[in-house]
């Protein structure tokens, strides 16, 4: 494909895009793979899956209790990439990174010790903060937490063009409220959420800051530790498989302070520091989170992931995110009755953009989509909530990526306006 | 596979005209049942009541959110179900989801499933089967349930 | 090498073990690869790591939610290693395999959520009873649980030779008694377990049954549906792991009607059936307990390894573990000083055999093995109430699974002669 | 990396001796703080007790369970830092301690350490580093429990 050029995209996009295998590929009927739905998860690199390869081939065996060589090299490659993620985050801390299996349990971990006894167990009276706007990942784990502890439940709206509604944050964080979590960027809506202004006013209370950061990891540059205290988040997920890591591995960064007060989550394996049958203690972080096998394979291959990115450099893929965000709503623009869910300009924005048409149904514009090559997303993108603050049940949407072109846009729009055709609209 | 061949198959002058004109939409009195069904997948929803009369289906009312398979899929079955002895209801119904479940392969009877046949085209894209199977499902959960209702 | 003809051991083992590309790695010093610590973690045949490549190369997708035709591939390839892991183990239904991250997450999904409100909740007044030969990851989950519900903690103890003490059953397992969990064989001592046993026991005062399989699951022919229903588990665990698959993945299998009443264990993703900001409502199993992206690649991986087991077929497997297992006991009997802990009949062990040696401490039995190549476990493997138990604080294992040659077991026994005479035991 | 020569590297004479006669052995009176601590990897255990008098390190005496390199660690220990002031104790200590993390780089000044640079090969073994250390970690936390105790 031919690029038009643009400013911002990433240099030697067509070298780059040789890096990932699957972009090759060739679909039913003969037409080339045009990858929308990196949101969704992203492709991985030859690197990536070649780190992964040469453990299993070459070093494989179980890590921190194995003494022998093989032990000692898987567990010189694993802790090596915790190494990496701390980088990649700018973590103040490498033994603030805990491996989880993906954003999902790193956000629930939270949620779960929240619930049992320790100094920051949430009970009746206290308050825990949401906003609309989350991801079910970040919605479903407090609602049990609330349910489960008698606390209740509170959240942000979301405004008309798709932000949060800050008016009501003196009204919603209050001195009751013991945690805050937010997504930095929505899945959805796309929007970029002020998480620092956020984190300053839930730390005036004394609030815990959980950020989601599920679709931010993979498109802003993250520095923890060149954050001002009262604006870094105390708690911050993210998931593997969306920064061109694999599935099966993701990561909770805590701050030490937080992460010593809460008790363990899961039990078994290396969590302990010894074990009778009428009690344990536990290992320091991170070990004390990482109960039984970790994810090893997947942590070296995040490992090399992230790395990955790091040659990119996270500020050059943010311009390219931007540069082709900014391209495709310009070409979205161009397609009657389209509607874009979220803000419309492509600087307060991730790259996922939610979008309907009117008189066809996401389903319908998926398939149409996919049967010219075409990968996007149909159905409410496990954001409910804020699907149904706009009123609709479901959206399509589409995500680009470090690897997506203008081209690609172009066979996106130009597959909008067959649907429109196809359907016969006028 | 989605070529743009399958695409007509899946999409078929049939299933459009229905999901533009669906029959019996909306919700009616009186009513027995009435179920509430969701694709967790996509969010599609159906609402949907039965009248059961004397073992005969009466009435068969929806309210509907979804892609144009899942509408025109419960225009389709208010067509076949209306009017029809429970029983042959059911069995009808059999026959459709064996059509859906056959990926493709199954031979449909026109003279059981009429509109219906239409649907074969969607057997071969696995994700849309649930799509052409909501309202299906949720006919059955209601009508069973009202069959219960009736025989206490 | 040379392999001793001993009957029982797998046909053709020189081209099975040509699977494993790491058993032709050559160590420091140009020794070759003696591999036994299979029990701690397998090797990996060519072909679950080619079936990973290939997805990550060519199908790589999210699951469920992609319409798409990568979605649709990737969930079919999703799905389709459902089927093969309850092909596997015999399952009942298919959606009774709920894939896990590990074995040690299996476990606690169950501890855990039986602290929550529903059907089987424990609480003040009800006991859990375990083993003194669990792994920690089968005790601490449960330690958790009655420390945190308020109910109390048993165990069966440890005969002398190895076995479980079931003298003490009735008195042990008692209308009180809400759950029995109990490894099937032991990572530590090779018994294996009466689960039947013991299964009819707890259901007839109606307690749960969960089994811990980490170590069965690779050796033993398992055919859950073949069970009568007093003497099947309610739940059983297995990790990826062991059975050579990848890291990152475990399964849980669960009767349905028990898994129905347990409410939701981690909460985000594809676990619901509707979300709203007040609450939700959860998906039908194997999804309600699926939470987040699911370890995609990993499941794909596993179905491959279960696949492969089931061509070699599960009883030449279990054939040749004690064929080994049978060669190695005797092996080490020549070894002066050296004490087996565990019984010494292969024909009622599994393949791990932890022993010491009088006058060398484990640590530095390991060290000089691995100078020759030969890899094996240190420690206490995870059991540390086991090794109290026998008075003892680590031992040395050596674990031998389906690519285990008699020579290798040769190895193990001149590198254990070798030791002895390197710290000049007379 | 673990071959024969560097395993004579990691089990050198001295090592040995210290491991078959441990010296200091034993827990005994007075001691101002007892710590217990654990290599959780592999199940080592010390129990280790200090008295100090003066600003200086009077006596440490211990009860271990573990491998030689940590028995003979806890025995050279022993050796080093009884009779000696806190302070030079303490900077034996970081001394001991920067040798064990050099990854075998480090050039061990054998005025300092006398016994202890016998260990400089166990720094070659990763896995090994935690069973020098344990001893000395322990000596460590000890030394500050009984510090802050006595300066109250
Ligand atoms: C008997 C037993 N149970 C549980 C486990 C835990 O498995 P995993 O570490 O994969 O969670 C193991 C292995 O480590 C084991 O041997
Ligand atoms: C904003 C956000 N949060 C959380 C998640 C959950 O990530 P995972 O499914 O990997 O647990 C996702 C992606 O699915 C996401 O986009």
């Amino acid at each position: 494909m031919t690029s038009p050029e643009l400013p911002g995209l990433l240099p030697e996009l067509e070298v780059v895009r040789k890096d990932f295998p699957i972009l090759e590929r060739v679909l039913a009927g003969g037409v080339p793979l045009v990858y929308l739905d990196s949101a969704n998860t992203s492709q991985k690199p030859q690197v990536v899956i070649d780190a992964m390869v040469d453990h299993l081939e070459r070093h494989n065996a179980n890590i921190a209790r194995a003494m022998h060589q093989l032990g000692a090299e898987s567990t010189v490659a694993f802790e090596a990439a915790r190494d990496k993620v701390a980088a990649f985050i700018g973590a103040p801390e490498r033994d603030e990174v805990i491996f989880t299996k993906n954003a999902s349990e790193a956000l629930n971990l939270a949620a779960n010790t929240l619930a049992w006894a320790g100094d920051r167990q949430v009970g009746p009276g206290d308050e825990v903060v949401i906003t609309e706007m989350e991801h079910h990942s970040n919605i479903v784990p407090w609602q049990l937490l609330t349910q489960r502890s008698g606390a209740t439940l509170r959240w942000f709206g979301i405004t008309d063009d798709g932000h949060l509604d800050l008016s009501t944050i003196d009204d919603l964080i209050t001195e009751r409220t013991k945690v805050v979590a937010v997504t930095w960027v929505s899945n959805m809506l796309g929007t970029i959420n002020p998480i620092a202004e956020i984190a300053r006013r839930a730390h005036q209370v004394g609030a815990l800051v959980v950020v989601d950061a599920s679709q931010a990891a993979p498109q802003l540059p993250i520095d923890l530790a060149a954050m001002p205290e009262d604006e870094r988040p105390d708690l911050m997920a993210f998931t593997g498989h969306k920064v061109v890591g694999p599935t099966g591995i993701g990561v909770l960064w805590g701050r030490r302070a937080v992460l010593d007060q809460l008790p363990p989550f899961l039990g078994g394996g290396e969590m302990i520091e010894t074990v009778r049958m009428d009690g344990s203690t536990y290992a320091p972080i991170p070990h004390k989170f990482e109960a039984g096998t970790p994810p090893i394979v997947e942590a070296i291959g995040l490992g090399a992931a992230v790395e990955y990115l790091g040659h990119l450099g996270m500020d050059a893929v943010h311009a390219h995110e931007q540069a082709i965000t900014a391209y495709a709503l310009d070409g979205l623009a161009t397609v009657p009755g389209l509607t874009i869910l979220g803000p419309t300009d492509a600087a307060l924005r991730g790259g996922a953009i939610a979008f309907e048409i009117d008189g066809v149904h996401p389903h319908d514009i998926a398939q149409v989509l996919d049967s010219r090559g075409v990968a996007v997303r149909a159905g409410h993108h496990c954001a409910k909530p804020a699907h149904a603050r706009f009123g609709v049940q479901s959206s399509t949407r589409m995500s680009s990526y470090l690897y997506t072109t203008p081209a690609e846009i172009d066979a996106l729009v130009d597959g909008l306006e067959y649907t429109r055709s196809y359907f016969k609209l006028a | 596979m989605s070529t743009a061949q399958n695409l007509d198959a899946l999409y078929q002058e049939i299933i459009l005209d229905h999901y533009k004109n669906p029959h019996g939409k909306g919700l009616r009195e009186p009513h027995e049942a009435e179920v509430h069904h969701v694709n967790p997948t996509c969010g599609d929803e159906v609402t949907l009541r039965v009248h059961l009369a004397d073992g005969v289906v009466e009435d068969v009312s929806y309210d509907a959110l979804g892609c144009s398979i899942s509408q025109a899929s419960a225009s389709v079955l208010y067509d076949l179900v209306v009017g029809k002895p429970v029983d042959e209801a059911l069995a009808i119904h059999e026959e459709f989801l064996a059509l859906m479940q056959g990926k493709g392969e199954g031979e449909p009877d026109e003279d059981v499933l009429e509109d219906g046949i239409a649907f074969a085209g969607v057997a071969k894209f696995p994700a849309r089967v649930k799509c052409a199977l909501l309202s299906w499902m949720a006919w059955k959960d209601a009508t069973l349930q009202s069959s219960k209702g009736s025989s206490t």
